[in-house]
């Protein structure tokens, strides 16, 4: 398969058309052929995930044709183990989601021909190897987003759908900003990530530094870090289940993805640099989300603040700047895509029954749903670090690699990290235990819904058991990586 | 026959997903399955055991992580510790399961708690055959999880939920130590091993800050003094819960855990002061408490604490024998007491022992094996407490100070006290109960009489008669092997006199004059609770509203106001636009006023 | 003796442009206007250009003047008078313009050519315009013819009182 | 013999007059009569720089043609446009045709 990856990234589109032509009517019709594109898409990136040669670490199935020839911007692909684990997981999101999306009643055909585009913008993202085309895709997922919180979300949709857009449009502007000044400063002048990763090496560490705040602050907005986070517990209160998971699951993870794939190769100066302030950065995340998500009464926005505190652990891992803290941070992100995910599927469970995300309204789920208790509670646990599944084996890693670094970061971070336990503890309480409240009487989990849970299940209980199922993709393109700083 | 050791945790694992999956299905069976599994982990035991006799060594299983560049690999460890310990596990496992298969007949989420049973059956075994300090680490904080979940099996009662949040909490924060030591461990090069954990290399400061770290661990798990809270609350799970968990096997991990690295903690005597003085501390604090608590199993759980910290008390000045032997013999008949307070629970349905009496004429098995029991606890001549506790006075007398060797005495005298008032309130004197009291079925007293059983015999291994069996078996380096009389009558005396004590207050209540300032603090548990409740749990608390409304109005209005005052911008341009056209062209004139002055006067040089 | 006559009419010109911009009544300020036309024409006729004075008198003053005393015919009531004329912005109006007026006598007195007299010689007669103006100027005045055809159609249709 | 500063005063006097009048007005009228007095200050600029210049060709008087020819064309619409909005509003000053504000 030689353009496999263009099919990636443009299977989807072509769903879109499909989609464009079914009547508006045949909803069910529109929601199979949905869901058989996601498939279809899942299926493709199977495929690459197994033809994918784990002990080359460097650029596989790469494409590369000229676009814009005046200015030297080419059409490149490319995926290495950096962007495998996240490809994977984009696929696998953008399938269950759609198979979630059964609870999206109104206006179906406009949704999955709006979700089809965000799929493509979405995989593009991780394997565009040029900057103007990987800044193009990163805009193709904000159009899509916005429509799909700004009319299918809920109350305060418009406000929530406005703030996202122009927080991360700000954002990714200075990033524009800053890809052009990479371009003119770099010597022979080209967009090429790889290419500019040998000739920016040479920059001062003073340009090194504002290139990197440049792309630094729209990445910031996007993962998000501490005081550009605002927009997160927002656009999830207000987004629909479906879309909340892609959000959480897949959108955050563009940001560190950036911070791994641009930023260190391309400015090892200033991230050896500002690794500390980064390391604090992440230290404040995690201790801050924690803390807020504590004190929040809506479960959706709990979660939210929760994965404000995970992206800290990530962003500890960046901070090391050697090969633990990245393979910790990598796989931190995967794993926080599989969990969170999953966190907010179960949350949409209840949502469809109660209408409500007030924390105060459930009580005494377990007795009530037993299979949504044992569901929540396993993705709770996970989410806390519980060794054994896969949140501990990200955060361990994370935290040994920041340790050999900055050590006083790194007790921080295992300090803070009992406050993210005591947040996901509290949760269960107040959600499964105690007496089951009057009107708490809804029929538990279905069929359907357990099958979408399920793989996620298995993904977390497989990397906590065995990790280096999903390690070895990523070790060899790492240690190439950590020889670049 | 050593390579099948994995197997004995896997049974169990297997048995928790099969009640888990088919629970309901399942109703009784999953009480067999359970057990079952729990039997053959214990034939498993014995069989590694006798492999182990032969000449049986640890072996690899697969390679997991790699950190630092360092590979860190699974491993299954056999030594005289793991094998001992596997054992006891495995045998009072067992036991409690069948005891809990009556204690729990009525209860609707039957299987469910055979399946949290199982799932901590297979982490206990886990955690001892684990043979690097990670994968310790990964069991330990799943027999965390499994206190947690079954203390909070009832959950419908709010402070059995909020005990078992505790319970997780707290061993929660002693885990983070561990895993601190760990990643200290782990930054200096090592390899987590046990096997080279003697040889650690790195700065002495930091490798001793990294052993106090994991006594941290331990002293979570244990229930020490700075963070014992969370055990007597953990009262409120099945009694069988108590049993198993909080007697047995769970609290015994962090003893364990400091005989595993006893090596490394040698090498530090900072830490190993540390481990004596916490033992001294909790041993002391809980013995008081107990001595004035009246909930049958309030009174057990201290007990237990204190008999703890007489275990770390004992390692930690160098009796290493002392501290495992008494840890061996303190899992049976801690076990058996809490069966007993079960059945007794069961019975009475009342945990006060004051509103008991007189049940030794209507439980007759009961009565008889709680008060083997209590005597074994109190270090009575023929029965196992008596051996353990005096290897410990041996090591304590030898090595330990003065103060160490009052505050055993002193404790030793509160054990045989309240264990002796315990007795006297519940089993003898008028009945005090409402209803009439039957014998628990024989599922229940069956247990019972073979923990009797173990808790009589088992003290024989380490005395001379078995010319020191269990010295030889856990190949202590440096204990003088032999009965050092005059101790054992020191300790006889201190244990009998706590019985006179007890008999004296409670059959002829003669008023002691004790210091009326200590009763109060004991009674209130030197007010431990209120401390952590004012220092941690509110200013937590209050942190997290004051940063959710600091996130809410700085932040969040800072990006509206941001918004705001774009928008406020439009609106004073939007002022310009009147619609008058005379003021139009009076805009224009004056604009091609200034340009012709400023092209006049900057191009032309005119002025 | 021109001389006299060029700066008699002009000054006539300044008194007459300024009173047609100040008078309150707009009739009167219309009639000021068309004496001010003329004494342009006359300005035409000192500068040799007799053709356009002609023209000047013709259109300006024959043509454009009727339109003007029609329409104010058409709009002014009576009482128009009361109301006051010149709006709230007089002041900086005239600022501006004086301003302006300034600057444009800077220019003048800035440069060499403003004292350069009449050179000798007559200036181009008519058949030198009529010769121009078909030869080098026939497009623009085929334009302007066109122009103007497109003036009178338009403001006939606007000016058409609707039923 | 008149210097052609003198025509240029003229002229530029003229044009600062029609300027004043165009920003004062408040009636369409007279602010159309303004504008004549501008246009003609410029026709006396370009006649009096054709004679006392380039004398041989006709280029300023055929502007000042051009521009007398494009007035009318302009004062026409102009006051019927005035007409036209004073049948409507019944008023002619510029004030009151204020529509296209904020």
């Amino acid at each position: 398969m030689p353009h496999i990856l263009s099919t990636i990234i443009f299977l989807p589109l072509l769903g879109a058309l499909v989609l464009a032509v079914i009547p508006a009517r045949r909803e069910a019709l529109i929601r199979f052929t949905a869901a058989a594109f996601n498939a279809a898409v899942l299926g493709c990136v199977g495929a690459l995930c197994v033809l994918f040669n784990h002990q080359n670490g460097g650029m596989q199935f790469a494409e590369d044709h000229s676009w814009i020839g005046q200015v030297g911007i080419r059409y490149s692909l490319g995926v290495d183990g950096v962007s495998l684990a996240l490809v994977f997981l984009t696929a696998l999101l953008g399938f269950l989601a759609c198979l979630a999306s059964d609870r999206i009643r109104t206006k179906v055909k406009g949704y999955f021909i709006v979700f089809q585009i965000l799929m493509t913008g979405m995989l593009g993202t991780f394997l565009a190897l040029d900057l103007v085309l990987f800044y193009m895709f990163w805009e193709t997922v904000l159009i899509p987003m916005f429509f799909l919180i700004g009319i299918w979300g809920g109350p305060r949709r418009e406000y929530a759908a406005w703030k996202f857009f122009f927080y991360t449009l700000a954002g990714s502007l200075i990033m524009l900003l800053g890809i052009v000044a990479v371009y003119f400063w770099a010597e022979p002048h080209s967009f090429s990530m790889i290419t500019l990763a040998r000739s920016t090496a040479s920059l001062s560490p003073v340009v090194q530094g504002a290139l990197f705040g440049a792309f630094f602050l729209a990445f910031a907005i996007k993962i998000p870090v501490f005081p550009f986070h605002t927009w997160l517990p927002d656009a999830h209160v207000e987004a629909p289940t479906p879309v909340s998971v892609i959000l959480a699951g897949v959108l955050l993870k563009m940001g560190t993805y950036g911070l791994l794939r641009i930023c260190v190769p391309l400015f090892p100066a200033a991230m050896t640099m500002l690794a500390l302030p980064l390391g604090i950065l992440g230290v404040i995340n995690l201790v801050y989300g924690a803390c807020v998500a504590f004190a929040q009464t809506d479960i959706k926005k709990m979660i939210a603040y929760s994965s404000v505190s995970h992206m800290g652990f990530v962003l500890l891992g960046v901070a090391a700047m050697n090969s633990t803290g990245f393979n910790g941070s990598l796989l931190e992100m995967f794993n926080h895509g599989i969990i969170t995910g999953a966190m907010f599927l179960l949350v949409g469970v209840v949502y469809e029954r109660a209408h409500t995300r007030e924390i105060g309204a459930f009580g005494g789920l377990a007795s009530v749903m037993p299979r949504y208790a044992f569901f929540l509670t396993f993705m709770a646990l996970a989410s806390l670090g519980l060794p054994g599944l896969s949140g501990f084996v990200g955060e361990f890693l994370s935290l040994a690699g920041v340790f050999v670094a900055f050590p006083s970061v790194a007790i921080a971070g295992a300090v803070g990290l009992i406050a993210l336990v005591v947040l996901f503890l509290v949760m269960i309480k107040k959600m499964l235990w105690g007496s089951p409240g009057k009107g708490v009487s809804w029929p538990d989990m279905g069929l359907k819904e357990v099958c979408i849970i399920l793989p996620l299940v298995v993904i977390t209980l497989a990397v906590g058991f065995y990790p280096d199922s999903v390690l070895q993709y990523q070790k060899h393109t790492i240690d190439i990586l950590v020889k670049l700083l | 026959m050593v390579k099948l050791a994995h197997w004995i945790s896997v049974l169990p694992f297997m048995a928790f997903w099969l009640n888990i999956m088919f629970g309901r299905k399942l109703g009784k069976l999953s009480a067999f399955i359970s057990v079952g599994t729990s039997v053959m982990a214990a034939l498993l035991a014995v069989l590694v055991c006798m492999g182990f006799m032969a000449g049986g060594s640890s072996y690899a299983l697969t390679g997991w992580l790699t950190v630092n560049g360092q590979p860190i690999t699974l491993g299954i460890i056999i030594d005289s510790l793991t094998v001992m310990m596997l054992l006891v596990v495995t045998i009072v496992g067992t036991l409690i399961q069948i005891y809990s298969i009556g204690y729990m007949s009525g209860d609707p989420r039957y299987s469910r708690f055979f399946a949290y049973i199982s799932l901590f059956m297979a982490s206990m075994l886990g955690l001892l055959l684990a043979d690097n300090l990670l994968l310790l680490y990964i069991f330990w904080e799943g027999v965390g999880l499994c206190s947690c979940l079954l203390v909070a099996f009832w959950y419908e009662k709010p402070a059995a939920a909020a005990a078992g949040v505790k319970a997780f909490v707290t061993t929660r924060v002693g885990d983070t130590g561990l895993l601190l030591g760990i990643l200290i461990l782990l930054s200096l090069g090592n390899t987590l091993h046990f096997a080279d954990m003697a040889s650690v290399k790195g700065p002495e400061s930091l490798v001793a800050l990294a052993a106090v770290l994991i006594f941290l661990g331990a002293m979570g798990k244990s229930a020490q003094f700075p963070l014992h809270t969370w055990l007597p609350d953990a009262m409120e799970g099945p009694t069988a819960v108590s049993a198993l968990i909080h007697a047995a096997t769970m609290v015994a991990a962090g003893v364990y855990l400091v005989a595993r690295l006893y090596g490394f903690f040698l090498a530090h005597p900072l830490a190993l002061q540390m481990v004596a003085c916490v033992g001294m501390i909790s041993a002391l604090m809980a013995a008081s408490i107990a001595c004035v608590t009246n909930d049958i199993k309030r009174i057990l759980a201290y007990s237990t604490i204190s008999q703890l910290g007489l275990m770390m008390l004992a390692l930690g000045t160098g009796g290493y024998t002392g501290g495992t032997f008494h840890l061996m013999t303190h899992a049976f008949f801690k076990a058996l007491l809490f069966l007993g307070a079960g059945s007794v629970i069961h019975a009475a349905h009342t945990q006060d022992i004051r509103a008991m009496g007189g049940l030794f004429t209507k439980m007759k098995m009961t009565s008889v094996t709680f008060i083997i029991g209590a005597l074994a606890l109190a270090g009575i001549m023929p029965f196992s407490g008596f051996w353990s506790k005096d290897e410990i006075f041996c090591a304590v007398w030898h090595h330990g100070n003065m103060w160490f060797f009052a505050a055993l005495i002193a404790t030793s005298f509160m054990t045989a006290f309240y264990m002796a008032r315990l007795v006297l309130l519940a089993f003898f004197g008028a009945s005090r109960l409402e209803k009439d009291v039957h014998e628990s079925p024989l599922v229940m007293t069956g247990p019972l009489v073979v923990l009797a059983a173990f808790s009589a015999g088992l003290g024989l291994l380490g005395s001379p008669w078995c010319h020191g069996a269990f010295q030889h078996f856990i190949q202590a380096k440096d204990e003088a092997i032999g009965l050092n009389v005059p101790m054992a009558i020191c300790s006889t005396m201190v244990s009998l006199s706590g019985i006179m004590g007890a008999y004296m207050i409670v059959v002829r209540n003669v008023k002691f004059p004790t210091w009326t300032w200590l009763k109060k603090m004991a009674v209130n548990k030197y007010y431990v609770d209120e401390l952590y409740e004012v220092v941690f749990v509110r200013p937590f608390q209050r942190i997290c509203v004051v940063s959710a409304v600091f996130d809410g109005a700085c932040i969040d209005r800072a990006v509206n106001d941001v918004g705001r005052v774009v928008g406020a911008c439009g609106q004073a341009v939007r002022r310009i636009q009147t619609g008058m056209i005379d003021r139009y062209l009076l805009v224009q004139a004056g604009g091609v006023l200034m340009l012709l002055v400023f092209i006049l006067g900057k191009v032309c040089r005119i002025f | 003796m021109t001389e006299t006559v060029f700066y008699i009419i002009a000054v006539s010109l300044c008194v007459f442009a300024v009173l047609s911009v100040t008078v309150k009544d707009v009739f009167h300020s219309a009639v000021w206007l068309a004496l001010a036309l003329l004494s342009v024409a006359g300005i035409f006729l000192s500068l040799d250009a007799a053709f356009l004075g002609v023209i000047q008198v013709l259109v300006y003053v024959g043509g454009i003047m009727t339109l003007f005393i029609f329409a104010i015919k058409l709009t002014a009531r009576i009482g128009d008078r009361s109301i006051r004329q010149v709006s709230q912005q007089s002041v900086c109006g005239g600022i501006v313009s004086a301003g302006i007026f300034g600057v444009f006598l800077i220019i003048i007195y800035a440069n060499q050519w403003n004292d350069m007299m009449l050179p000798p010689g007559q200036g181009i007669g008519l058949n030198g315009l009529g010769k121009a103006l078909l030869t080098t100027y026939a497009l623009p005045f085929e334009f302007i013819s066109v122009l103007l055809l497109a003036a009178l159609v338009g403001a006939i249709v606007i000016g058409k009182v609707k039923q | 013999m008149i210097p052609l500063g003198h025509y240029v005063l003229l002229s530029a006097f003229l044009f600062c007059v029609g300027l004043f009048g165009v920003l004062t007005q408040r009636n369409a009228i007279r602010f159309l009569i303004s504008i004549e007095i501008m246009l003609n200050g410029a026709n006396i600029n370009l006649v009096a720089f054709n004679r006392y210049f380039g004398a041989s060709d006709a280029t300023g008087q055929v502007f000042a043609l051009f521009v007398i020819g494009v007035a009318a064309a302009a004062s026409v619409v102009g006051l019927v446009l005035v007409i036209a909005v004073y049948r409507l509003r019944k008023s002619v000053f510029i004030d009151d045709f204020n529509l296209l504000k904020w």
